[in-house]
């Protein structure tokens, strides 16, 4: 299982601050994940380029593996400061 | 020696400089930027509230990793990041960077790296609330990006 | 529009930020620099006290020239210059500016603008006295020159 | 006559903060006005590079030329921020 985060739209359009998800047999990676995202939030993942993600509180690409026990944010661009 | 701060409490910016520099006599120069709720952008509806939400378990890694740079990059005395979270109407203090030295440059040019960094690479995101009733997300700025690059090693 | 203080007197950062600001939303940010007096240089004796001497009558002449050249350059909301002459003793004020805008990126440059050409045009004079026994002028340093071209318009 | 101002290290040099000149009869610049006076106050006109000038509270070249009542300024380097 992995812990998955949604801040800012991301939160709004799956009306979700938090969900456990988990992973498949195999090598999961943060792109694979997005993927299985989109299917049950299409509206939250339609735009793939304005969506940034961390990995236990770290940026990560697409291309990072995850693990159980994993923290996985999904969030727009930060706009702090 | 950082110190960083993270909550829905206003900052007096005259009380953190004299945190930081009290009984120092090392110091040569202190570079500040306070960063604040401006409710006037060109050909936008004005501005009547901003709501910074944020993730915390995040956020004081991503800053403890800025200002570690920072201070691998510039011999610096002493720094402090101060940001705000929750909501704040228009004129009132958002985010705050000390970043002080014994050379004004290096104190100068801390404090930019501090806020272009901190725009770019902390997990904070801004909703505005309009005076014409609606609200919504800000939208990230590519000029950040742009300042955020500057910065890059070669 | 600005504010120019040049006298004995120490200032407050937080009350010079507050009169800066007061009433106004639609600064976005505040740029920040304070020089102070430092004790300690690699290879020199120690500083016990520094006294700043100026040319009153050009002085005020010279401020409000280099802060007319900021605002034709940047678009401010807001400058602050402040700056002390007579005795100091290590860890006090020297030197303030402040810089309002818009935008972070107009309210640093101004600042870091303020402070190199202050260093470089405005009459003032630095003499020191060391735990030496010892005291003398201080000279000029050819990287405050180097800075202070660096806003050479081409 | 003009008012010759000395600042810093001219000032002790010279052993004067003020002192009042005449100019002699035709053109004046700045460079001659140094002449002058480096052959009353040998020890502060020296070195030359280490002086600068104001001519009415605005730096001024050596090839400034200088009229009755102006207020000329000679310093080293400013120091100040």
């Amino acid at each position: 299982m992995i812990d998955v985060l949604y801040f800012a739209w991301l939160r709004e359009r799956t009306g979700l601050a938090e969900e456990r998800i988990a992973l498949p047999a195999g090598t999961t990676t943060v792109a694979d994940l997005i993927e299985m995202l989109a299917a049950r939030h299409a509206a939250a993942f339609a735009n793939r380029q304005t969506i940034r993600c961390a990995v236990n509180q770290e940026f990560a690409d697409p291309s990072v593996v995850l693990h159980p026990g994993d923290e996985v944010a999904f969030f727009p661009p930060v706009t702090g400061g | 020696m950082a110190r960083i701060v993270v909550g829905t409490e206003d900052f007096d910016v005259g009380a953190e400089i004299a945190a930081l520099t009290a009984g120092r006599t090392d110091i040569g120069g202190i570079g500040c930027f306070v960063g604040t709720v401006r409710d006037t952008a060109p050909g936008a509806p004005e501005v009547s509230a901003l709501t910074l939400e944020h993730y915390p378990a995040m956020t004081q890694k991503a800053l403890a990793g800025i200002v570690a740079e920072a201070e691998r990059r510039w011999p610096l005395l002493g720094c402090t990041v101060v940001h705000r979270v929750g909501r704040m109407l228009p004129g009132e203090n958002i985010v705050l960077v000390l970043a002080a030295s014994a050379h004004r440059q290096a104190a100068l040019d801390a404090t930019a790296f501090l806020i272009d960094w901190l725009k770019t690479k902390a997990p904070f995101w801004k909703r505005e609330d309009r005076a014409d009733g609606s609200s919504g997300w800000v939208e990230a700025r590519e000029a950040d990006d742009a300042a955020a690059a500057r910065w890059a090693k070669a």
